[in-house]
């Protein structure tokens, strides 16, 4: 009965050094539904959050319906081609005002009492504006808007601090790693058009990011992934890898400041990205007809088909892995869904679509459940044992140094939980600052 | 299982998806609210007792029997858009070729599948089975259906309708594509680890 | 697992002025558990609240379970006539006396120890009274009852308070109109043994309030219906005349002193109220037989199957709207539902009475549930956006005086704000009170 | 289609609903947990072909070739009283005469119901279909459902039984009468807004 | 969203001596969440709380899965034999370790990164050691164990506290009883490999504990049952006995220390316990058997498939009703499942056994399901009316001396109330304690 | 209903449950999920139509002519262990012989039964039915049951499969064993106070 948002100041009051410390995180950080009220507040929108990509809405007063943390969100593309991000909440009582998950509109028209906005958020009509009344002043009540907006490579973000430091800046180092994982020069860009899966866990968001960067689990959590292909098949295909003790292995991982975090899968998907790539369906079908029209250039057009082997976390609810988008969804303190999001190349070839889609349900299909199971696993045993109050984060302390983010970008193994201990400190500070807000909402503003 | 060696990474088992066969199977998809009224009432017991036999054999974990019911060039199509849509350039949340779908089997078997850890109990009501005649001879089935997925004190349903199209062998219909469309297919689902 | 009565107490705190202002609400007052559970204390019950209606329970003996909020009270009829409402909880252990919908009893044993209650509440056995002990006295077990009960033309309210001054002062101008809604004179009674359509809303019980004498939304929410009918029928149907710009309306709202509200609508059912009937079924062969029977008065008769016409809501929960009762009856701060009683007159004429039945469900299939979406599509955009803090209730001000509860009735147009206004006053009123106490229990009352 | 025009509000579509019609539906409501086995294979079996086709109709919106399943002086019916009660005396969740019920399909299908803005989807298990013969000559086909409904990623249920009176006509049946009795009809039920 | 555990902490502020009462105790300790997630604390291991039976661990490295309140334990069988409680939530993350029920393993590999520990613990492994740094001691990482576990003819209790008195001194009198109601000698074991059966009511768990040692129920709530048996069968069935005054009566009710209870019922049950079973499938034809086998030590034989006619309740969560072990798993304050286990004797003779099962269906069938009904109508009365803020415990205060754990033993008639009173006098007392702390815990403890 | 005295108590109405029954139980139980496909239509409607007015007998509450559906020696069984499991060693959720049946049925009418106050609503949905011979001449049935139960506004749902076991009486069949085993069978359930 208690709805998210409503509880959003309980959490403030928490010690959040106590509870986030360097080789340990207390348990309320993943349970306790006030906090997570607070994170939605402080954690999505205080910091530049990914939106949706530009190639969802590629033409001319193109919309689609997100969200920012919890909050609605229509995100459009104005009649100039300009990107803006709309609360999707009317300004007279509340109402959603766009119920469709995409479109094409110039204007919003609110169901319950006509109010209209245009895609840029104004208020353009009011009904019978003859009875509002002298001080009704419609310039006073366009939808809020995130006041800033910026993409990169096609990836929108918003941020609810008018004042926040610039995308690119908030990027940092990962920048130039989404220009390596979408590869092809500057003029490449990316293609969100073929679905996307949605996922459901009865598990906290943040376990979602702990695992980020983290090349321990593989060999436990997939191991249902790993063996299927070494006994049907054959040793070095995807994931493969981790079997090895990862002091051997050439993957690494790396951190960023902000919370940024990345895995570096392909050295050991070797000779080729696309020789570690399991049989998929249409393989042999494809892989022909390629090397017939492509002649020596066929490998590397089955790079095309094959996962980028580069796993790039940005902080908080943006992540590439194999050839996909993901967007972390919180709904509740133990609740998550992820939304994978297929994406293909402004340049894709023909013949290695089909290739890439069969590719990237492999993975849906035979290694996500096994993470999922295994957050649901750890919500379970969080919430229930009160006496066991901590997770265990120190992994690898005193085997790297620890990281600051005046650092910019430090290279660690890829079972070293310094990412994850990187990335709580961001989270502590934003959780410890005030919540962001909006030009206008602030003033009136009601202690809830 | 002979066929669960290395050899399947370029044998058979998968040469028959082609561009022709996604066309195929869009276009299936694109027709399928067309269809008008079922055979008589021997055909569409024919086909009832083929589909209740086969969600039979899954409920049951009889994942042999459950395959042998497939022709060599099977297809076990499970989309995420609503209809169908177009699989060459969609994901699905389930695209099986005769060797994925023994992939998939040999996975569920070999017990390492954490959600599976205990495994789920299943019941799988599967009704409204009409069944039609399609131009090239094969037998076009239409069901609904109803699964109850029961694991460690939690119910899941997964609901939607099957689209059989059978393949006569013999005395016997084999399934040669099997399309489960969940009436939520686009929406977030939980993990799905049992076969629909 | 939070029960909502648990909560109640704490919502105490809040700054009701802060929340509710003259041309604004905040969210909290629609979203938060808290503030819901405080309502359930400080609203239904603490003011005459409906109950039932006397032809629900004709008979000596006769008995209906309702509720007061969300408090269990069985309606009853006592041998000698009186009518008495009873909360329906064994003063042993808790347990729900009874279960049934309605039935005729003169005493209700309870389930589980078999204590007995008269139908006036007293206790009167207990089982094996030779082990209760010394201390053990029966009158002091009774069940809880509403200190007052009254009715009002068959509407029967009661009220926790027992020094509240009488329902006819509390219904002030609004008794006038019931007297009108029903017509035909004081010896019409109204009769409710037509079943009762039941609808849920995920969404908060004062959003029904909030459209209880509001002009603005049926053009926007109610355009479904208003299209049904310019298209395949004529101009001049139901709810057709809210196109038109209200300040040309002959509509007009009131509003009344305690948080009622009054909006009519007949200056748009013209010639007749039946000339703005839709079609329903049966329509022609009920018109033809009551025209061959009555002759010039056929015009009159078939009124009784028309809609009132009169939308009349009693605060807290008692609206009159077509020809059907509606009571509101809260589940959560986000789940409502409103129960539906179409009723006839004691004088309806047996021609007349499948016409009003159908001419009934017209509403509840093609109007309300354009509501019912509204609401939850309100309350979702409410719940969500933390940052939209208010919801804008401030059309009108400036064309009309602030409504003063000594003014008595006061006329708006029927797109001003101003009757939602008026009750969010009284509700702000009864939330800065103390919760009503009941005799006997007010002391050893421990702070929930 | 050409009834939707004002002429309809005098016309026949509506017209028999009489006091006797009424009193038909009352009784039949009341007589309807009285009935012995089903007639044979064959008649259950187009019964059930019938109940399923137009199962599927609802379920792939294809409304113009649903009401082209009922007579002209059908009734469809939703009693909100367990049992069906009396209609005439009483509120239903549905009554629909033929026009009203042509009514319900333009309201559906113009696009302006907001809780169908998305618009849901549907799947409806029906089973349990048996047959029986009226005196009448009319074909009486109970039957269970079960529908499930997404929107938004919220599922509904909406589960009961039907009683279909079939007309013959020709060689097919007809649906005469077709009346859904939800097992929680007298509850709270959510917006309503599909055809059960 | 808010998870049961989160909100310890939040019923601490309570005064219990205001809501618990001599005769008396206030709605909120069945509905208030706080208070109820308090009690997982402070109640549930805080005291000796039974765990399982040894006769589910037979062998060496068996195991079942189990709970301390909410938490998940494993219960385990070392090598050597010894029986070790240990909390199912693995010391790096959190993850609930072992999913199976139970099983046989020497050692549990944590699913989701691989660390294992043995059945008694210890963390035997960490995947890929050369990681994880200097300051990483597995020592410290051993899954938290119960600090005491014992057992008593076969029932294995836990309790958090390590300086806890013995189980035995716990049990006291009741120790007695278990014996009594086994039977048979020292050497005769009880036996649970006969299924179990779960019944989930929406009721507080301590409803379950109010109805353990009360005679005035039966009566009124298993009416159903009282009635089958004199419609269709003889007067002298089980329970019918409660129809006569409680005065009149041979049975009674004891009290002993820590909150255990008793009911005999075996006066009841004449001439022999046999006599007063319904005749349940298969009775004749196992009687004649018997008969035929055991002449005249017949009756004695039967007494073997005959109710035992004794009710014991050990506090806070192990009953002994007919034949079986009633385990009360509380889930929410409102929500509460029991494990029914059906148990046998280590000298069951074969021809009994199936008379045994059957006899023992009739009560879950017939008798089981009226107590779940009363608890769920009296929590819902509870819940929705904080005007009636009491339950009444007063019965038979006056009639027996007030209870004090310094007597002992007392000894009251069965529907005197006093055995409530007993308990809820141990249950303020734990309540009004601090929670138990696990060694290495309470260091470091962050105030919920 | 004149077995309802005393004189059950010991009549034949219970001798029949012996080791041997309780063996045949077992083993019938274990074999169950080796069963191949169907019989023709025609036995697999027959079936329908039993398993489709049992199952409408008791949403209809008409438990007089639902007992007369099973021969003088039936057993109803609702195992806990999944599979069935030794019900002589072993609890069930129910094991009715046809005293207790009798006995459970006269429990029920009486009116005293707390959670029956008011008596929840019911809707069957039983499908998948299939039918087998056995060597015995018995026919066996399976079918998939999805059991809706509504009561003061909450909805339950019971779900599973059904193994009827039928004897020939004459020209029809008669229920001699009726199994219901939940999906959810070993998990926690609310108050089970109707007949699956
Ligand atoms: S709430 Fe949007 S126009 Fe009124
Ligand atoms: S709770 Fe009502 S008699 Fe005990
Ligand atoms: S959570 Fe158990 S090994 Fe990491
Ligand atoms: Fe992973
Ligand atoms: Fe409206
Ligand atoms: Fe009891």
């Amino acid at each position: 009965m208690t709805s998210g948002a409503e509880r959003a100041g309980r959490g403030a009051g928490r010690d959040y050094d106590q509870l986030v410390q360097r080789s340990r995180v207390h348990r309320s950080v993943y349970v306790d539904g006030d906090i997570f009220a607070e994170e939605m507040r402080k954690i999505f929108g205080a910091v530049w959050t990914y939106l949706g990509h530009e190639s969802e809405i590629p033409e001319a007063n193109d919309f689609k319906a997100t969200r920012l943390g919890l909050r609605p969100v229509l995100l459009t593309r104005a009649q100039d081609g300009s990107i803006h991000a709309l609360l999707n909440r009317c300004m007279h009582r509340g109402t959603v005002v766009c119920t469709a998950a995409s479109g094409n509109a110039r204007s919003f028209t609110c169901s319950y009492h006509g109010w209209t906005y245009s895609n840029t958020g104004k208020l353009t009509g009011v009904p019978f504006p003859g009875g509002t009344g002298p001080d009704f002043d419609r310039s006073e009540l366009s939808l809020l808007a995130l006041p800033q907006v910026e993409s990169y490579r096609g990836f929108i973000f918003g941020v609810l601090d008018a004042k926040a430091p610039s995308l690119r800046e908030y990027l940092g180092p990962a920048a130039a790693l989404l220009d390596e994982w979408i590869g092809g020069g500057r003029s490449r860009r990316l293609v969100l058009r073929h679905g996307a899966r949605r996922i459901a866990a009865n598990a906290n968001w943040k376990l979602y990011l702990d695992g980020a960067a983290d090349g321990l689990h593989p060999l436990f959590t997939h191991r249902s992934f790993i063996e299927l292909c070494s006994s049907r098949y054959r040793p070095g295909l995807f994931l493969s890898e981790f079997r090895r003790d990862p002091d051997d292995s050439e993957m690494y991982s790396q951190i960023m400041p902000n919370g940024h975090q990345y895995l570096d899968q392909r050295p050991s998907m070797t000779p080729t990205r696309w020789s570690a790539a399991r049989p998929m369906p249409g393989m042999e079908h494809g892989v022909e007809r390629i090397r017939a029209t492509h002649g020596e250039r066929a490998d590397a057009v089955l790079e095309q088909a094959a996962f980028a082997g580069m796993n790039i976390f940005i902080f908080p609810n943006l992540s590439l892995v194999d050839n996909n988008i993901g967007v972390i969804q919180p709904v509740a303190a133990n609740r998550t869904e992820i939304h994978w999001y297929p994406v293909t190349l402004s340049d894709q070839l023909d013949e290695t679509l089909a290739l890439r889609m069969r590719n990237g349900e492999d993975s849906d299909n035979f290694v996500n459940v096994d993470d999922v199971e295994n957050w649901e696993r750890a919500q379970e045993g969080l919430e229930n044992v009160p006496e066991a109050e901590w997770l265990h984060t120190g992994r690898g302390i005193g085997t790297s140094e620890p990281y600051d983010e005046s650092q910019g970008v430090a290279t660690v193994a890829i079972t070293n939980e310094e990412p994850m201990r990187a990335y709580q400190q961001v989270w502590k500070r934003l959780m410890q600052a005030p919540a962001p807000s909006l030009s206008g909402v602030a003033e009136g503003s009601v202690p809830a | 299982m002979t066929e669960a060696n290395g050899s399947w990474a370029t044998n058979e088992g998968s040469r028959y998806v082609t561009d022709e066969l996604y066309e195929q199977l869009r276009e299936a998809a694109a027709r399928s609210n067309t269809l008008g009224r079922s055979l008589d009432a021997a055909a569409t017991a024919e086909a009832a007792s083929l589909v209740h036999f086969e969600a039979r054999l899954l409920d049951e974990g009889r994942y042999g029997e459950w395959t042998a019911l497939f022709t060599e060039d099977c297809i076990y199509w499970v989309p995420i858009t609503p209809g169908g849509g177009d699989p060459r350039s969609e994901w699905s949340l389930v695209f099986d070729d005769r060797r994925r779908l023994l992939d998939r089997v040999a996975w569920l078997e070999a017990g390492w599948v954490h959600p599976r850890n205990p495994a789920p109990t299943t019941c799988r009501l599967v009704s409204n089975v009409e069944a039609f005649d399609q131009p090239d001879g094969m037998r076009l089935v239409r069901s609904n259906f109803c699964i109850h997925e029961s694991r460690r004190g939690r119910m899941r349903t997964w609901v939607g309708s099957y689209e059989h199209v059978l393949r006569r062998d013999g005395d016997a219909w084999l399934i040669h594509r099997k399309r489960a469309m969940l009436v939520d297919s686009a929406e977030a689902h939980e993990n799905l680890v049992i076969i629909l």
